[in-house]
């Protein structure tokens, strides 16, 4: 990955602070990460359904939805959309209502069942991404937060770097692999 | 003030009064010569209305989003926040954070205090004390604001000073609570916000009623007259003066001078920002370029051959942009004086020269009523001199600048929208420029592209020029702020709108810092505007909503009724008329509900929450004034959307609709606590997509109160709404339904399926409130 | 306010007086029955004494070291403003440094204002408004700075409210000045930053001077009585009320009620920060603690059995702290409501119930004059259960908890001053507790090591308990507050001051954010009272000079006389008596120099920075209000040094010695522009070392009008301490020199052979001024 | 360099922005830079005289100045202290007025000659040389500053990272010796 070694914001100035997202190197070590995990939500923002950086988005969703790892909500413009290219949404819900929620340690879920320990976001523009997983950071200190789009994200706690988008595709589509889909 | 002190003050009246026998008079008429009794709370101090504070903040409850992991304020830090580390102080981040919002909301509430200190003052010495604060036959309650804070009812200008040094004290204890080792409770502080934002609505209506009585403006005139708006309407064979910024004397000056010598017509008086609401509602033939995002734009064109600034803001590299264009500058506040020598006291014919001649690029000049000729003289003197010099690239340079163009995308980089600018520059430099033309329109005209790109490309200049097109076309009609809203249409409107039939009020706000372009709130609001809704419109946001055409050429203002009824239009005016939206609220409570209005804010705030369905949406607020604003109509009750960067004001207040616990009011008939729904779900929220904010908007307007006939209508939209933005059933729509009747007649089947998916069943209809002490039976 | 501003408020008053006629007394008498004529400048606005801000600046330009590289005020940004980049409104780096500054000195003043507004709004409800302001027989210039500033002379309590209201007017308009688009320029809002200092001292009058005159106070007098300061004054045996903060009237009260029930001797009233200096004003019996850094040690001691707190400066987790030894917390501010319930009207007995039970940590209560009974009761009553719980580790487990410690320095890493922790926790882990007492005695006591030990080490408590052996002895005496400088001290002084015969006033004020321990103040300052300087104090600095003794065990306040004159040491009393030190330089101005002082503002601080050789040291300061009153300073003529964290003010003002055109004078008797050499140097600067401030407070007690006479004492000190401290003759000897009459006699052959490789040769001595109007033959 | 991949500020949170200071890895990197330049101050700040992390700071200024190819300056305390030792100073200053005068492109230096390309700071109390390099940073753009002490100071145009005294001492040596001296 060409800009490894820039762990900067991609927004320059959005600096945030002493705690920083630890660059997450391989697509290994993200299958390791989410294998780790127990329950994994992943969550498709407001630009999901747009092309990001050249990548059609919805088709890494997709990818990462075959790996059946995770319960998949949606910004409220996007879930219908996913839902109509096949990919089942549990919800469809504000990204800082869900924020609100992650953060209540006493949330049990969109099932009922407990609280999710590992939340993976992409599709979003960067600066809600960028302000929403501060206030996890802050406030939902036992959630591993994944940014998994293409830009590093600080606030996160485990970030892709900044990438270009064939090498974003190609990263997810080895982590798709790895779990035996496709 | 507590009660205590309000009886202290009191006792130091009457002690006044002894000394001063006249006294008697002029005191005793503010706070006796008025039948409504005095309610619990005039001239309420910090701590009057922390227990309705903490009520609604217990429901609506802070989401902190950090924008700084560090707090930076004072020679102990930086301090690190993160992982609950407290600072040096013992701060922790969510005081830090509520501090912050504190600071800004105090910068706010300052400002415009301060905007109505300067120009009450200006227009006491101009139109005498006793000026009275009359607005005609159709408004009586004048100052719904004043009257329900403070407890006194303004009938001369003079009156308005006591409310106007109740906030500035009040202000300055808030401003003394972030100080390092005070407020350290998240609640307190938040509470502390909401009286920032209260204190800011007296301010709003102290300014926009002195102005609007001293000066002239519409007095809520539905039919106020369309004025133009757009670069193309200003009209470059003639020499422009350029106001920018939001008070309005210096503007004012210009026009009175141009009349009074009968120029009006030979010089054009253009206007950005606020300061343009207000020279159009002072003279119609003033035009308004444009909101404060336009002001590059708009110098960089060359067009303004003067720019005459006050306050607020006003970009703070305008001298340097003027200055590029050779177009000199005039100063006119004590807030800008923008190290410019002061040339007040000296002769204008001097001054003319030297700012024509360009051995001063601008002065400050302190005297609103001489701005005028200042600025007219120099406007003729320098117009054929300048003949309009852009700092804009000719249309030849367009291909060669972009060629320069490495791709490395710093400028998307720091552009707050991150926008798509390298592609776009790739593609002029091959001679296309509807990429540029694209940028143009959502742009918010910040120039940090252009100030970030290392091979000096002068990013924001090369979109603008690519666009021409768009901009040598932008002309548009804006109806002129018309000021508050009239007794009787409040009359005519209460009960539809109390009782939900008239859907909702949904108050278009604040600045052009949108994410996606400004199209997207006239989308938004013509959605509402179509189905009946009431839609007012303020500051930048009234300018935004003018600045498109539908196919056949007209705006939004001249396809709907500037009436504050289903369906109308109604642009109030500056940011400070934002008082007439809330004073609107207001008055539906105690014009058409007869509550008593005086100094009795809990009682109102506790109506508008639960009974009048309003909304506020501020979709590119990007100001500290915003944020007080805004403040005041949380506490009022009117939860507020913002767009996606007001997450940037570090928290939003957010219910929980999945927490049944939150929604139980008291029924006032019977002190029952009785479950009402998420109505209204949010206080503060900001919306990821437009497609999120317009359902939001409908749902917001719900509230406990609705009756099912008003119920139905609103779900009604909320559904049909659902359906066409997100393509599917609202998923918390059996929150919304209390009995069958709610349901939209047309939608029965349908939405009794669903509810029978969630196991709903009917509940009572409160006749709601959240105050105990309003319980009637105990 | 302008010029024409007060002319309108004439204007005003005149129709108010026709109004109601019984005000032409009042009013009249403000401003006309006064001897004195009335000044240029009275109220004056923000541009008023702009000129004179820009003449100071123009000397004495700011130094910017960004505290951050960004501004994240807004929702545009957060914007890089790194290599000459602006901002998304266009502001670039050094505005926005002086933005903040300006928003710091803001957040100062109003602190200071708002706290002066409850003062004497509580004095004015207790000893109503006619309470006269009466100093005494020994001082007639009450109020030297209102006087200066407002132009009126108050006369009772309520005459301060003028001056308030003014104040809190401006403050605002300042503040608006930092909101975005706003002010551009890095020179008007350092202009403004001044403005915002010359109303904090405004404020800063009006608090201390009510609460003197209406608290009977000591009246200036130099034999105030000495009292006990440091954790070990506090006697144990007996229940402890602990008050911290800065608004007093809750101690007050808590006296009284001992007082009245004769239990006074059975209950300790202990402070710290400025309540406790004014509470020791108002009855000597109560003993002070120690300055702000010692909150964590005194609550961890788990002495205090309650806890009650005002405003200011008070740590953010004292309810924390506190319930970890059990006391609880009474609050008592609107500035600091803590989130706890509002008991103010409940009995107070069942509130002492709740608080002894526990079932409620702590209280807010508003209600001053009953907080007394409360504190008392509740003190009284928890002291038997409550056994002095600590929050600290035991002996024993010192060793285990250091034994911890993984050596990862994190702790230091976090520390403001990065103190060498690791080394002295492990030398802890073998025993040896040497390293903790002397990081004990550096340690600014702010929390910041423990809160981010990842092994959770609660590294402030191990310090703490390992310099047990040095604070249980830790017991002194302090001089309390005496308030003003009397006229006949200033009489006698002022020549020997002005002619430079009392080498210079040196001031040491504010906070305790030291960077190398309070030792270094104590150190200072015996240097300078040993060589006849007047020394003054305020605030936590004032109590930091007491806590350290001699071999006779004698602190300094002991050793020296608390007259206002050579070799005396001068606690004026808590922050807001700073006012007396700004008083004590403008009534030598008045009083000795017989300058009119009413609204003259401009002339007196002429007078005083060419002049009067005062400087102020804030060695330790951490708060904006240091920087608002710093900032007064600055204005009036007086330079101020700060400690090194001091730098994280933003900026320095700094004189260059190697630019002779900066120092360049008009000799009043001629008109003449005459170089003065650099003096003084700066206006505000860090200063590296206490090696180097000691030398540079030295060299800015030097003034251009100087006799030879005073000029040789001040070389002789100048001199004789940078030889002892710095090793060498001072390098800028030469400019200092003006004629062969000022070299120090005993020096003379050394000096003159420094003087002749410089190349030095006699200049003129001027009768100095910056203000061309002030030269008397033109 | 055991911590040349942590190029935090020594103190934690004094993060400065987007704009940080490029770490010096090696000696050699170090000897180039220096070499480049063409008028070189030394700055020896108000620790100076104290150890630091261990290491004997004036022996590091000794190395230094014997490469012969700065002009020392010193601050107020310590100025004459180095004299003392043999080691020349042209001015003892407080860092602040230095700072002062190195912002501005019109000061011709301690010599009069012209002003200083390269400045290298040694033996300052961190948060002291943070700001003052902030303020060259911002206003001094042209002059390439250089933290010598063994922390990262990431307003510095070049740094040191965080070492240990020995390595600290070893890379200075090691660049005095490659002027070849001792
Ligand atoms: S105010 Fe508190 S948290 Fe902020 S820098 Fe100062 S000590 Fe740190
Ligand atoms: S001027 Fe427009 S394109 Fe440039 S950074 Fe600002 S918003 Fe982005
Ligand atoms: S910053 Fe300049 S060079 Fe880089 S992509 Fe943008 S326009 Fe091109
Ligand atoms: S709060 Fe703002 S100014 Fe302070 S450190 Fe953070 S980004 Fe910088
Ligand atoms: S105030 Fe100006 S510099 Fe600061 S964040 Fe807003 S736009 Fe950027
Ligand atoms: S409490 Fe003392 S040792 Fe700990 S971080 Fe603060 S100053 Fe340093
Ligand atoms: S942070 Fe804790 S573990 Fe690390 S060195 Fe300091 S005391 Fe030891
Ligand atoms: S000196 Fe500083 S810390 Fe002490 S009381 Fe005053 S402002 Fe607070």
């Amino acid at each position: 990955m060409s800009t490894y070694r820039f762990p900067e914001p991609w927004a320059t100035a959005e600096i945030p602070g002493p705690r920083k997202a630890a660059i997450i190197p391989r697509p290994e070590s993200l299958v390791a990460i989410l294998r780790r995990a127990n329950r994994r939500l992943l969550v498709a923002g407001s630009k999901a359904l747009d092309r990001i950086e050249g990548v059609d988005t919805v088709e890494l969703i997709r990818l990462l939805h075959s790996t059946k790892l995770f319960t998949i909500v949606a910004s409220r413009n996007t879930a219908y959309r996913l839902e109509e290219v096949g990919i089942p949404t549990v919800a469809s819900i504000s990204v800082y209502e869900l924020g609100d929620r992650l953060r209540d340690s006493s949330w049990t879920g969109f099932d009922g069942v407990g609280g999710y320990d590992l939340v993976g976001f992409i599709g979003f523009p960067y600066i809600t991404l960028w302000l929403v997983l501060s206030g996890l950071k802050h406030f939902a200190p036992k959630i591993s937060t994944i940014s998994l789009d293409p830009y590093y994200h600080p606030h996160a706690y485990w970030s892709l770097p900044n990438v270009k988008g064939s090498e974003w595709y190609s990263f997810i589509k080895k982590v798709a692999d790895s779990f035996g889909v496709m | 003030m507590s009660r205590r002190d309000f009886n202290l003050r009191i006792k130091k009246l009457v002690s006044d009064i002894f000394q001063a026998e006249g006294l008697e008079i002029s005191f005793g008429r503010i706070l006796e010569e008025w039948e409504e009794p005095l309610g619990p709370t005039p001239f309420p101090s910090i701590t009057d209305l922390r227990r309705w504070d903490h009520i609604l903040l217990e429901r609506y409850k802070p989401f902190y989003m950090p924008f700084c992991d560090l707090c930076c304020l004072c020679t102990m830090g930086k301090c690190d926040l993160t992982s609950g580390k407290r600072g040096a102080c013992g701060i922790d981040m969510p005081a830090q954070q509520s501090r912050i919002v504190l600071l800004a909301a105090c910068i706010g509430a300052a400002t415009h205090a301060a905007h109505a200190r300067h120009l009450l003052e200006y227009l006491v010495s101009k139109y005498g004390r006793d000026h009275p604060i009359d607005l005609g036959g159709n408004i009586y309650v004048e100052a719904p604001i004043i009257r329900l804070v403070c407890g006194i009812k303004p009938r001369i200008l003079g009156d308005l000073e006591d409310a106007l040094s109740y906030v500035e004290e009040q202000i300055i204890s808030l401003l003394a609570a972030t100080h390092t080792g005070q407020e350290d409770s998240w609640i307190d502080f938040e509470s502390k916000v909401f009286h920032a934002g209260m204190l800011d609505h007296v301010a709003l209506e102290i300014a926009d009623l002195a102005q609007i009585v001293a000066l002239g403006y519409p007095k809520g005139d539905p039919e106020a007259p369309l004025v133009e708006i757009g670069l193309a309407a200003i009209d470059q064979s003639k020499p422009v003066i350029l106001v920018v910024g939001h008070n309005v004397p210096s503007a004012a000056s210009i026009v009175d001078y141009l009349v009074r010598n009968r120029m009006y017509g030979a010089v054009e008086v253009a206007g950005i920002c606020c300061t343009a609401h207000d020279v159009s509602r002072y003279n119609p033939m003033a035009k308004i370029v444009g909101p404060l995002s336009w002001q590059l734009r708009f110098v960089r064109s060359g067009l303004p051959d003067v720019v005459v600034v006050d306050e607020q803001c006003i970009r703070a590299d305008i001298l340097l942009e003027a200055a590029r264009v050779k177009a000199p500058v005039i100063a006119t506040s004590i807030e800008k004086c923008m190290g410019l020598p002061d040339a007040t006291s000296e002769p204008i014919d001097s001054i003319v020269e030297k700012l024509v001649s360009g051995s001063m690029p601008g002065i400050l000049f302190l005297d609103p009523d001489r701005v005028g000729e200042l600025a007219v003289k120099t406007a003729l003197k320098i117009f054929p001199y300048r003949q309009k010099i852009r700092s804009l690239p000719s249309d030849e340079d367009l291909k060669t600048l972009a060629s320069k163009c490495r791709g490395c995308r710093f400028c998307e980089r720091a552009c707050p929208n991150n926008l798509p600018i390298a592609e776009a520059i790739n593609a002029a430099s091959k001679g296309d420029f509807n990429a540029l033309a694209y940028l143009y329109e959502i742009c918010i005209g910040c120039g940090k592209c252009e100030e970030t790109c290392p091979q000096r490309i002068p990013v924001h200049s090369v979109i603008i020029q690519g666009a021409r097109k768009i901009w040598r076309n932008e002309r548009f009609k804006i109806r002129v702020g018309r000021g508050p809203i009239q007794d009787v249409e409040i009359r005519n409107v209460g009960r539809p709108i109390v009782f939900g039939e008239i859907p909702g009020v949904i108050a278009f706000v604040g600045c052009s810092n949108y994410y996606n372009g400004g199209r997207e709130i006239v989308e938004i609001a013509e959605e509402f505007l179509k189905r009946n809704y009431i839609v007012v419109a303020s500051g930048c946001a009234a300018m935004t909503l003018a600045m498109a055409k539908d196919d056949e050429g007209r705006s939004l203002y001249e396809k709907y009724t500037g009436t504050f009824d289903a369906g109308g239009l109604v642009n109030v005016g500056s940011c400070i008329s934002n008082s007439h939206i809330a004073g609107a609220a207001i008055k539906i409570a105690a014009i058409f509900a007869k509550r008593n209005l005086r100094a009795n804010y809990e009682e109102i705030a506790d109506y508008i929450l639960n009974r009048v369905g309003a909304v506020g949406i501020a979709w590119g607020a990007m100001s500290q004034k915003a944020a007080a604003i805004a403040a005041g109509f949380w506490r009022l009750g009117v939860p507020v959307i913002v767009g996606p960067h007001g997450a940037k004001y570090r928290r939003l207040l957010l219910g929980r609709r999945d927490d049944e616990n939150s929604w139980y009011v008291y029924d006032a008939r019977t002190g029952d606590r009785v479950y009402s729904g998420p109505a209204p779900e949010h206080l503060f929220v900001a919306a990821e997509s437009k497609e999120e904010a317009i359902v939001m908007i409908a749902k917001l307007c719900m509230r406990p109160n609705d009756t099912s006939k008003g119920r139905a209508i609103k779900l009604s939209h909320y559904i049909d709404l659902s359906k066409k933005y997100l393509g599917c059933l609202p998923d918390d729509l059996h929150l919304y339904v209390r009995k069958e009747a709610d349901i939209p007649l047309t939608l029965k089947s349908e939405v009794l399926e669903f509810l029978k998916s969630k196991g709903w069943s009917e509940k009572p209809i409160p006749d709601p409130t959240l105050l105990p002490r309003l319980v009637r039976k105990r």
